[in-house]
């Protein structure tokens, strides 16, 4: 948890959600938050089989732009309580490089503390963690620069 | 049985004779509360609650007799022994199998299928050879026929269900033909709950030779089951959706087409000599039954079989097709609601869409309201496909359920459609 | 290992920090009477009693959060899920296999066995192939490859163990050549209480690239494991003889075999996809795994292996060497009693026959004293063969007996000789 | 129950085993029926794989002699207690005509009411009544009167 870099996004959600001490709250927030993720967000053209992650119950896309030497995440799912989930990990752990990416931990979903979430879907959001750190070291990277 | 659609149904108002509050005292889980809601349990077709008698059944036999079985000459072992088998007798009992040596126990009911599959399906399929399944099949009865299909190249033909889901008898029989060898058909739909005409499917199968087996996992919960009357040839079912513990199945099969299969697993118990070089095999059931079997969840499910029974099969039957009707009638009224499933003969089982809404988050909510539901594709890939849908919600009732939980699903739902819409 | 061949052993007074009154206390069964005398459980090797904290975790499961696992999106298939998931984890701590993805779970060691003869057998081995067993195995472990060699030809060698039991490894490499595909070894006799090397056969085993499957049915309850050190490429064994419910079995496998192997049954979580034509399978350890899983039985084993855990699997090895060394000596001064197995490294397990007396008259009056003995060929009728008797009395010891069920033992031999002779 | 025929033996092993209170003594009386029981009572030429009868858990052989229409058997078993039931029930099911034999029942089993046996021995001697029920409709008959 000690990172070197910052992580403006996530520390937003981190403490959004601490200041939430309701379950049923926390809930909606996610749902907000799956509700601001617009269609027109993430590209209809990213959602192929090939963007798709496995093991999911509801169809989850996730997409790595990457600018210089960092990486962006976009994802989205048809589920809106996943897409704010999804949207949650792709946002707050996006700018990094790949080696900061692979210092990131389950400490840091579960300090999301997403008390709301049962567990199987903080299983999920680990998932959702490494399935990124894997797409950033594949040839699925989409190198914005060269656009 | 009775129509879903008629609300005129003697049924609807009439299961007096069946205290459900009384019943619900019996299953302890249910007084419990899920995200500080009473919890209402309506995943029934996934696995169902256990009355107080099983769970102490199975208390008691570790506390007081257990043993291993067959095996020792001592005491708590013949103690044992006697348990297991007399849990043979009551499940035979229980479907009317002629005989407790019909009865096999095995892990599960995909197990059981799995067994006919690699031991009956082996010996007596060749490639060309025409196995009719339904498109309504769960996944345990797709999948061991799909093996066999890879290994043996066997043909699968899958008799189509109509925009109500019922089963077509008129499709299956243009099915059969002289390559047919063996139809494994479910009596009851895990989504849809229809429930199909196995009697008359059976009927015809025979009168062209081709043996039946048939996957009672749901449709044992909720009607009573003879086997004999049936005539099917296989009839498989699971102990957990009967109110029984996890880790026990059934298969009965009839006595000659038994003794005609070889082995499935080999080890203890299903022997008669073993030497280096040569091995005789037990007789039916034991020869199917290799190593220390599921002893206590077997003690376990002969409770929950006399539990259904003190009850009476005929009495949960009503009070579930009373729920049935009254879930049908207020699911219907919701605005956006689809209902697949509405054969004039179903058992208690609701799958559903909400337009607009995504299911996964449908049952999201109904969660975080304490209603436990199931949603995905429930083992059924190709019935999905066939309604065009990816995944369904699910309420699925059980002997402990009641109106009121109706009452409680539709409020949810509504709820959801508030929050998401 | 301690030889039991001398009471010098430091071990053998010296139980101290293990308080088996104290632990007896665990186990309500322990206080019974049998034929109005206190019973000695000593048919461990067949099974053996449940720890109350074993019997509460089923209770609780069923009681406070049961349901199906892997398939609801509620809060009781989650909560079931995590305890069913939690469960492979213990077991892979437990026996150190390199992640909980490593740990199948089955109904029992006889499934475990089965399932690796019928998949990666089936896939690897032909005509011709040699698997190396030995004398002593169980036929868990001797009929589903015995299966194989009747379907698809494959030999089978046997190791043959010496007059006091003991494993031959250079016997073993003497039958090791370039046909030899797989060795499948107990680790500890269930007759004879003989523990065979693993690591070193592994070694050697590896060394000519076959890779070994342990039967750790009785090994596991009476040392620690670490399937890393032995470096074994399958360790099966069962819950009900490790103080766990019947019903559960495992079945480790290392990562690049798992992947390697074709489905075992086919249904519900060992799939990707199903369509009419075409299916897909799960990753290990879910494509092993088909319908519902005995779910609270894998909670149950958890509970036993954390139960043993607590007293120490160190502790356990200790105590039961110490009633071991003393059975030796007392047994040995019964005039016509004859013990099988006097291996230096054995588990505390004693099987014998008294010359002049049947086995069965002897184990009837043992049962009528309260003494639970098995008696017979212990599914293992070749080693009977092998030692040219009918049949054996076994008093196999668990981690609750003590020095006085010895003597039980020794007075109640005594009396059956002046009944019978 | 009703049996037209007497089952002289039979009553006698009933009423003995009726006074015997004790299981323990109970259990005994079959042993001294065992140890009664001499290997030179049956010969060692019937001790053959065809006269065994299977499913037990020690070996059992029994032989059914015929004269004129009754059958006469003799039983035998390698462990005592095992000899002594099988000589109970040989010699209490002996002397009976084809007809008279098959309507035995479980009951006449239950009747001894060797409470000091298991249910599992209680099973071996319905199965040792099922054996020579079998057996006196088999080839294996010895006609005495024929030797
Ligand atoms: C060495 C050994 N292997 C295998 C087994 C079979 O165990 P289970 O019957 O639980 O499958 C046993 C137990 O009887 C055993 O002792
Ligand atoms: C119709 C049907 N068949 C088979 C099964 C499989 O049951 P199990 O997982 O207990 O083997 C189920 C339950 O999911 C079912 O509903």
């Amino acid at each position: 948890m000690n990172a070197s870099f910052e992580l403006m996004r996530y520390d937003e959600f981190v403490e959004a959600l601490e200041i939430i001490d309701d379950e049923d709250m926390r809930f909606e927030y996610i749902i907000d938050v799956g509700k601001k993720t617009r269609d027109d967000d993430f590209s209809n053209d990213w959602k192929t089989e090939g963007n798709l992650m496995h093991g999911c119950m509801s169809k989850v896309w996730i997409v790595d732009q990457m600018q210089k030497d960092r990486h962006f995440f976009k994802g989205f799912s048809d589920a809106i309580i996943v897409r704010g989930l999804v949207s949650m990990m792709t946002e707050s752990f996006s700018g990094l490089t790949a080696r900061e990416l692979n210092t990131l931990t389950e400490e840091h979903v579960r300090k999301l503390n997403l008390g709301a979430l049962t567990t199987q879907r903080q299983i999920g959001m680990m998932a959702m963690l490494e399935h990124m750190k894997l797409l950033s070291r594949s040839d699925r990277v989409i190198h914005v620069d060269k656009i | 049985m009775s129509s879903i659609k008629t609300s005129t149904n003697p049924h609807l108002n009439n299961s007096s004779s069946f205290d459900v509050e009384r019943v619900r005292r019996d299953f302890p889980i249910l007084s419990r509360e899920v995200h500080g809601k009473p919890l209402v349990y309506l995943d029934n077709g996934a696995s169902s609650q256990k009355p107080r008698v099983v769970v102490e059944s199975v208390r008691d036999a570790y506390e007081s007799y257990y043993s291993n079985v067959h095996r020792g000459a001592h005491y708590l072992s013949q103690r044992s022994t006697d348990s297991y088998e007399e849990a043979r007798e009551t499940v035979a009992r229980f479907i009317n199998a002629p005989s407790e040596k019909n009865i096999i126990f095995t892990s599960s009911v995909t197990e059981s299928i799995n067994l006919v599959a690699a031991t009956w399906g082996k010996k007596f399929l060749k490639a060309g050879d025409e196995v009719i399944l339904s498109e309504m099949e769960h996944h345990a009865n797709i999948v061991p026929w799909h093996m066999l299909r890879e290994e043996c190249g066997i043909k699968l033909m899958f008799v189509p269900v109509t925009d109500a889901g019922d089963f077509q008898l008129n499709k299956f029989e243009q099915l059969l033909n002289a390559n047919t060898r063996l139809i494994a058909i479910t009596e009851c739909s895990n989504v849809l709950g229809t429930m199909v005409p196995i009697k008359r499917l059976v009927e015809i199968a025979h009168s062209r030779g081709v043996p039946v087996l048939v996957d009672g996992a749901q449709g044992v919960v909720h009607h009573s089951v003879d086997v004999q009357a049936l005539d099917c040839d296989f009839y498989g079912f699971t102990g957990h959706k009967l109110y029984g513990p996890s880790g026990i199945g059934v298969l009965y099969g009839k006595t000659e087409i038994l003794e005609s299969m070889p082995p499935y697993q080999g080890g203890g118990d299903m022997i008669e000599h073993v030497t280096l070089d040569h091995v005789t095999y037990n007789k039916p059931p034991y020869r199917f039954e290799a190593g220390t079997p599921p002893i206590v969840q077997a003690i376990g499910l002969s409770a929950a079989i006399k539990y259904v029974e003190r009850l009476g099969m005929e009495s949960i039957f009503n009070h579930e097709q009373d729920i049935l009707g009254y879930a049908n009638q207020q699911l219907t009224e919701v605005e956006g609601l689809q209902i697949f499933g509405t054969s004039e003969n179903k058992a208690a089982i609701m799958s559903f869409i909400v337009h607009g809404l995504h299911s996964f988050d449908l049952a999201a909510i109904l969660d975080r309201e304490g209603i436990a539901t199931r949603v995905g594709q429930h083992c059924a890939e190709p019935l999905m496909d066939r309604f065009g849908v990816e995944g369904m919600v699910r309420a699925s009732f059980g002997l402990y359920n009641r109106r009121k939980d109706v009452d409680s699903l539709v409020f949810a739902i509504e709820k959801a459609k508030g929050m998401l819409l």
